[in-house]
């Protein structure tokens, strides 16, 4: 293991994070750009923390995101930035925004409990968009008739929306509250009433790495 | 509560849909709706869960006293005129059609004696799923306005200051394959020289022929005469084979006068010095 | 046009430099996200001189090349940075393990000893390849007309292998026998006619799994 000074560093771990073309967790720099270095957790974290901090008050922030630490805009430019790219943003249609909702706020689900909840058929399209976009993937199946694959969202779903962890995902409180309700609803059998909590955990739960 | 909640739909409507770039903040009260602005203001719904919640929000309900009558009698108007003009209904609002017309049944029928009068409210289970639709809409609603990226944020793309060579990752090799390989090359070349043999013989011999042919007892020909570019390297190796074996069998002689100057070819074997 | 004072106007800068997928010139900085700004040449002259000076220390620097200005990792951290990117070499062929083989067990050899023996040309690249592994190396010149250079195996190639000594080889007669057994295989010819000996066939590798 080589020695690295304070100041090498934290360079590296700039030029690394400026490099990369996804976020990168800790681990994920102690794979790569750090393995030949002597690092402690503590060095690295401050130093994370240091660039953070230097960054602040610039166009571009260093923010944590659910797979790591990435470069980003700062948000109340993009409007002046959006004009360096030709095509705008992509809009999602309400259909797509509900399943996707309901996969971020209920997985593992299947496709017959969204459609239960929403009370319409979910086209195959929508899953296979959102599958292609790598937001969300199977990561089982239910063992009902038919064996349903079970959805869940996965960090790049985060990423994209800028977010660390599912519990940052807006109105999570008001989805705790039904969920409560439910489970003290003994009568009505409801889309959820058959969730079981020995599903596989999805990658994109919280984590605190 | 986001603001489309906040604000009473009669207010502050939400436009349903537009027509002909007009927005069409309500359903008109008389039920004449032009056929294709019927078709817009279906499809504006993502399902019969939708179209109730506009229905009751419409008139200021509260979802957990869901009027049953009121809403019903609306729900099928609006069922009834997409089936007048012919278009094609979503199996899912019939179904709901039925779920309603279930729920006003049972609720005009005499109560049986219960000790939970709630839960045998035959409309539970639909404020429920309502309640929960909402929030899924709300939630989608929240999703939408969540900064983005290509949106709200630009990632960075950065560069490397110089040229970098990616890291190769060498592929792996057992040590059986290195046995088989030499096993292979073995057997291969056993084979080979078999076949070859016979088949280079018997070029080399004409091209042997040819080459005395060619050259005469009495003068030196230059070797590169005897090579033509023409037949390639194959034709070239042949010759060359041709030359030594003619050399070794004594037939021509090669002569040349000093390092690297040119060979000469003559007919006849070594010369009795 | 609007006004945009000092501080905000470097933030801009900043983040287009940043976000921009290609260098950009001061022209083009004036065309797309300050077109809406009276900025004076001036001004963003010394915005941008102030922002090169500020990343004068940093793992990130900003540049001017041909086209513009960007920001690019610090020159002395690419080889650190090389590790991001990673390729895996394509399988070896057989014509490279038949080379590998001839050279373990008939060291030292000459190319043409070895294309007697497999009855095709050997490519450099072969050689090269072979040599920049570090699995083979020339050894000597034999004392016959070109010189042809020796190859062996190297200490690597063993080390690889786990092998101490080349005696541990597998016998090499053994397969001599078993070689000629099987050399009225009528399939043989086939294999002659293989003249693509540079590409990778992983298919038709022996496998003893």
């Amino acid at each position: 293991m080589k020695r690295i000074n304070r100041a090498q560093l934290k360079q590296l771990v700039e030029a690394t994070l400026f490099v990369a073309d996804k976020p990168m967790s800790k681990s994920r720099l102690r794979e790569t750009t750090l393995a030949a270095f002597a690092v402690s957790d503590k060095q690295l974290s401050s130093v994370i923390e240091e660039l953070i901090l230097d960054y602040q008050p610039r166009g571009i922030q260093l923010v944590e995101v659910a797979s790591g630490y990435r470069f980003q805009s700062l948000d109340s430019l993009a409007p002046l930035l959006s004009v360096l790219w030709q095509e705008s943003a992509p809009k999602y249609s309400r259909a797509m925004l509900e399943t996707l909702a309901l996969i971020a706020y209920r997985q593992p689900i299947t496709r017959g409990e969204i459609e239960q909840v929403r009370g319409v058929a979910v086209s195959s399209n929508i899953i296979k968009t959102l599958t292609e976009r790598e937001w969300i993937k199977t990561v089982g199946h239910k063992e009902v008739p038919g064996r349903p694959a079970l959805y869940a969202t996965t960090k790049a779903f985060l990423d994209y929306f800028s977010l660390k962890s599912l519990a940052e995902l807006p109105s999570a409180e008001q989805f705790d509250v039904l969920a409560n309700q439910d489970s003290d609803d003994t009568e009505v059998p409801s889309a959820m009433s058959d969730r079981t909590n020995d599903k596989p955990e999805p990658e994109s739960l919280p984590t605190n790495e | 509560m986001s603001e489309f909640q906040d604000a009473g739909p009669v207010q502050q409507p939400l436009p349903l849909a537009f027509i002909h770039g007009q927005a069409l903040i309500e359903k008109p009260q008389d039920l004449y709706i032009p056929p294709e602005a019927l078709e817009v203001i279906l499809e504006s719904f993502e399902g019969p869960l939708d179209l109730l919640l506009y229905l009751i929000k419409k008139q200021k309900f509260d979802i957990t006293t869901l009027p049953v009558a009121q809403i019903t009698a609306q729900y099928m108007e609006y069922v009834e005129a997409m089936t007048a003009l012919k278009l094609e209904l979503a199996a899912e609002y019939l179904v709901m059609a039925a779920v309603l017309a279930e729920i006003k049944s049972r609720l005009l029928l005499p109560k049986p004696p219960s000790d939970n009068a709630e839960e045998d409210d035959p409309r539970a289970e639909l404020i429920r799923r309502l309640k929960e639709y909402e929030v899924v809409k709300d939630a989608a609603r929240e999703i939408d306005a969540q900064p983005r990226i290509g949106r709200d944020i630009y990632a960075v793309r950065g560069e490397v200051g110089q040229p970098v060579q990616p890291v190769k990752i060498d592929p792996d090799v057992a040590l059986d394959d290195i046995v088989h390989a030499f096993r292979n090359a073995m057997k291969r070349a056993a084979a080979f020289e078999h076949h070859t043999i016979e088949k280079e013989v018997l070029s080399t011999r004409e091209r042997m022929s040819r080459i005395m042919e060619q050259v005469s007892d009495e003068h030196y020909t230059p070797l590169d005469a005897l090579f033509t570019f023409d037949e390639g390297r194959a034709g070239c190796v042949v010759s060359f084979l041709a030359i030594l074996e003619l050399v070794k069998e004594q037939m021509i002689l090669c002569t040349q006068a000093g390092p690297y100057a040119r060979i000469y070819v003559k007919l006849g074997g070594y010369e009795e010095d």
